[in-house]
């Protein structure tokens, strides 16, 4: 439906990103309302929930803790374990819990995303699971998700080298857009997941799929670096509310030893 | 972090088991609730916008979410005039730090069936409602249930999960599908106008724990490793017991009929808790 | 077909006890026809077999032994592995030899209601392995199982505190009834399998589904364990067959050295 | 029971897999057999009520039962006017101390379809006889056949077995079928009339061990687990050799000739012993 | 051989990798090679007659053998007008000591998911010239591929095989399919007439790694043992990327440019370079 | 086809060896053309490849080495383990690359045909994994098979009691003929796959399917004797290659020594 709009407005490049409306009648440079909450889970050693749009996933961390069996035991470092699943209902058409080809995929280029932030080293002979459980998917979920278990890892006190936050841009109806939604994926002509350290400043997921030029690519990859830095900031706020929490409990326990 | 931390979690279990014990001998529980207290209930219902119906359920620590969702599919050929009703329910990873991934270990396909058995048998939801042609085609009907944190207790909070999502859920409506089979898009009703979910009656499970010869009801994660034995009972609406399951350990003859009768009272109480939560009318 | 008789005789409920003729011909408090037979196989360390109307089931017993692998084992007791299993020619249509989820709770709360009496802590970091075969299904089949699992036990030299003995009560066309059969069980309104160990008076296995009133479930829990006291008769008959034959074979063994 | 005894069984079989040895060199068996002779054999058919045809059989300690069932199936595209003959055995965890529960092992793989192929390849049952309309609608007949004690010699009990219960058992009238393949309820034959499997011949598998280079018949687990080599052959009526699996080992060129002649009398004799026991004809 | 031999690869590879080190810090590779060459590349088309198209690619040492068959299917809901297109890849036992039989892992799926998507993302095939009737029955096309032996650099090669066999492969002509569909013998394609499988354009796929901050192309086995980062770019004929995949580690944000300059440089080389192997016109 | 041309050369037993012509224009007695070449995958310890007709079958070795997990290994000898694997594009119709049951039974005569051969005591504790694919089916792929996976493990330099090569005879048409192709195989009256141990006069892998009388099993058996020892003489000169090639290269290294 937004194909009309979309070829009605392919003009020189400065106006349309100014006129180009989306689907959802999002600016191509804007992302969807998102939230992040820490420390949600009880159990886990680490948790997180984030919102992105209509997408829900909540991370959890265990670890670090003994690994079994005892002969895929690392003795240099920890072995990281990631899971991306996606519940029964977490999408239209009713998905097995079983994980998918795409679900194997998706959780392994998260634990290399993740692999090059925490220290691993610190862990010889242990493992740290990560658990992201998507509840609600509506588009760029792999991003959100790694997004999600950064400030689950930093939740449960693992020593990392900086933060993961991962944003996607794409191209739609030949405008190049941030955080792209579960229609535009479906319907547009590229998508570019990306997650980053955004102080060390390096890529460590990188996805593409659809066509691109060279010139577009760079700018839908400058647009999701923008994207993951604005969500830079709410993992970081995210964590301070914790992190205030935790001080409050902290003096508590002190005024009552006192 | 310590090193000596790392199996914290099962250390801190431990000691919560032992004071569990200690405190149940003197007649109290580990966080100040009498034998027979339910812990604090949150119902939050249209959670999952994708799916017909859908919760998420608190009960103390303890997090499930409930979504249900409709597909067209064949009757089962010795129930040609009935809809298909499926549950199945996961205790995910992040739960616990007992709960594993993969395949569904003997304890959640458990779980999973006396839940089933919970919404089935109390006829809540009137499969007949959901037939579009008999014996060729009706709406299956998916009942999936996740268990987020594990604080015990599970299959009272999933039972209460998903009967909130069925009370406030919706369908594609069998008559419009019935009349426009040709010409839906195959296996998508996502186009097809909704009604109400047909619910008659609802069931709640209530589980009881014996620990020192004594019963309590609602049983925490830690309460549950320390427990001689645990039950879980169903009723509906009309005081039937509709489901019953000895998930753990044995009962004498008596306690069998004790603990009917606190879970029949505890059955009121929860139903009630559950309609004035959704905003229903109560009885 | 049995409803048509069924719902002329519902009339006041101490008429109806005394009228009500079931499907097969029974009276609502009678089994079927049974037998227990101990020490039926050559290889395993014990065994049993039922015959409960049309129901037959096979029952072996191997071990105490070492368990495998090392780290699941437990180090205050033996470990309890049951397998519940119906093959293929059991029921009307062919079952795949695959456990169904139906077939994987059975066995879980079949091995609770052993682990309740077998003494488990004589022996650390061993494991016992309990295998239930149905050869033919006819209703009632997981308390048949739980009946001959323990003259399997017995049989094997384990020691248990009790023996379990297993039978259900049910309701069909307004009457409780003792020992569902298979189309009183597809039929009828209630079904109530339960397991107990007689001299301890205890339940080790309660399941029920269908709908019973509070009184309804009185009188069919009272049924049940009839039932099954009669059945505790007729394992003590076949352990003490058993027993007589060792017996006698062992005097043999004793002439033979003297 | 004293602890030494945990590994009883395992200990039992390796000081009687010594005595067999010793045993066979002094020319002896064991269980005081002859070379060639077989285990007393025991047939009970019709021991499966729900099963269209069924026995169980014992060969001294070795139990199996067999249970032949049929459903209505789709015939393979390159065979179009033949039924389908499907045959799968399990040994049951309950046989042996070895025998695991779990999907099923090379060796159980293996006997499957060595047994399959033992009644495939004799043509004993006429498949062309299991047509309702030919290339869409077939009878699909199940042969499954358990080992519930394994005291060796598997193969050549599960092949009697499964010719007791064809020779003895009943099949839905494919005729009747076929005129009333619309009024059916799906998937189910039990209302149709049935007649016997149209069978035409029965083969006869026989497994012969070679020990201390000395060939023996029917061997036990133990006497299996010192042999040499392995091999069963299945011969028809006829004397042809219809299926030949070497299981285990190796032969010299001019032994192979050897177990050929001694499988062909085997095979006359336990035919003749299984008329004999179903009370059917000598020839 | 000596015991002391066993584990000789593995002892081999890791000796190969502190060479590799040591050579790239000296800005050479150990066999020679600039570090923006490939290695020789052979291709031989056709060398699966039973397939309708297929390729043996040596990459180096890196051995690939690709098939590409077809079936009758049915298309996705979503897309009625379009053919099915299915790749999937294994890395066989044989290709290297740390090879496993056995369910794919998760490389491998990765490895298959990336190929895929340069095939389908670059529209090499015309999908919807295997159609059928649209909305009932199309063609199915299977690409499976093989890695026999692992010399770094799979998806390169995999791809290079891939397009090798669709180039130079045929398919049933739908056509013919559609106006013959009542008589063909059902999942039976082999008496159709043959046609050109619809190619478009054809993609290249190039792998670079970083090794001590400098980049390679089509590393081997042991240049991937200590790359600190990989990524894999695929471009179409028309110079735009239809794939990318960041397999390991990480990159800076002007990294990434510089490797998809190098790629796009690389892919122009390597089309030619099939071009040329194939026979085909040069652009 | 071949049938029609089959049943009229029904004959005397001497003509019809004489006139038959089988579907692809071989005599009875006739190989298919084949070629085996060793150690043509760098990574494996050893490999081989076969083409027998249509047949391309791929063998690799790796091992000896340690085996895992621990609990299996054996005290006395080398654990071998054979798969047997057909590609998908091996066969017409596209096959799934998980093991059939076929492919499970086979990859087990296999084993221990090659079991007879390799001099497993060498090798406590130890493990050797054969592995053979199928690139290309066509008609007696398990024998083609086998001789390859001994000349691959000969090529690792694996001890061995003698070589292990296999053939197949068959019966088609009422004619016994040497190597059954895939038509015949699907036609024919009788398959006779045997491998043997050419020097030790051992037969190692024998089986048979269809219909043979002893008469002609004896023909069909000497037959697939006779074409065994040719592919012998064809493992003999593949081994002889790759040894001559392994002095030049070892003359080459001690020139650089030097």
């Amino acid at each position: 439906m937004s194909n009309k709009k979309g070829k009605k407005k392919k003009e020189s490049n400065e106006e349309k990103e100014e006129e180009f409306i989306r689907i959802d009648g999002r600016k191509p440079d804007e992302m969807r309302p998102y939230k992040i909450r820490a420390h949600i889970l009880r159990n886990a050693d680490g948790s997180a929930e984030i919102r992105l749009g209509g997408n829900w996933i909540i991370a959890a961390v265990y670890g670090p803790k003994e690994h079994f069996p005892k002969f895929e035991i690392s003795q240099d470092k920890a072995i990281l374990n990631c899971r991306y699943h996606m519940t029964p209902y977490s999408t239209t058409e009713r998905k097995s819990p079983k994980p998918s080809r795409r679900e194997i995929e998706l959780s392994k280029v998260i634990k290399n995303a993740l692999e090059q932030a925490v220290v691993l080293e610190e862990f010889p002979e242990m493992s740290i699971d990560v658990y992201m459980e998507v509840a609600q998917a509506e588009g760029s979920t792999r991003v959100a998700s790694v997004t999600a278990a950064a400030v689950a890892l930093a939740d449960a006190g693992i020593p990392m080298r900086d933060l993961v936050v991962g944003c996607s841009a794409g191209k739609v109806n030949g405008h190049i857009i941030l955080d792209v939604g579960e229609e535009e994926d479906k319907e547009g002509e590229a998508d570019l997941p990306i997650a980053i350290m955004p102080n060390l400043r390096k890529v460590v997921l990188l996805q593409m799929d659809g066509k691109l030029t060279h010139e577009e690519f760079k700018e839908a990859f400058d647009l999701a670096l923008k994207g993951a830095m604005e969500l830079y900031e709410e993992q970081v706020r995210a964590l301070t509310t914790i992190l205030k929490d935790m001080e409050i409990i902290e003096e508590g326990v002190k005024d009552e030893k006192e | 972090m310590k090193k000596n931390n790392f199996k914290k979690k099962t250390l801190k279990e431990i000691l919560m088991a032992n004071n569990i014990l200690k405190f149940i001998k003197e007649n109290r529980r580990l966080d100040g609730r009498g034998f027979l207290d339910y812990r604090d209930l949150r119902i939050d219902t249209g959670v999952i916008k994708k799916a017909y119906g859908s919760a998420r359920v608190e009960l103390g620590d303890t997090i499930v979410i409930v979504g249900v969702q409709f597909e067209l599919g064949t009757p089962f050929p010795d129930s040609p005039d009935k809809g298909i009703l499926l549950t199945e329910g996961e205790v995910l990873p992040t739960a616990s730090f007992s709960a594993e991934a993969g395949p569904p270990s003997e304890e959640e396909i458990e779980i999973s069936r006396v839940v089933d058995r919970s919404i089935r048998e109390s006829e809540m939801v009137d499969l007949s409602r959901l037939v579009i042609k008999p014996g060729e085609s009706v709406l299956k009907m998916f009942i999936d249930f996740n268990i987020f944190n594990d604080d015990g207790n599970i299959i009272d909070a999933a039972v209460i999960g998903v009967v909130s999502a069925l009370l406030t859920g919706e369908m594609p409506d069998p008559e419009y599908v019935r009349e426009h089979l040709e010409e839906l898009p195959p296996n998508n009703l996502t186009s097809v106008p909704r009604i109400p979910i047909p619910t008659q009656d609802f069931p709640i499970a209530n589980t009881i724990a014996l620990i020192d010869n004594k019963f309590i009801v609602d049983p925490t994660f830690a309460e549950e490793m320390v427990s001689e034995a645990r039950i879980t009972i169903t009723h509906t609406v009309n005081n039937e017991i509709c489901a019953i399951q000895l998930i753990q350990g044995g009962l004498g003859y008596e306690q069998v009929f004790e603990v009917l009768n606190i879970s029949l009272d505890k059955s009121i109480e929860i139903r009630n808790r559950i309609r004035e939560l959704l905003g229903l009318g109560g009885d």
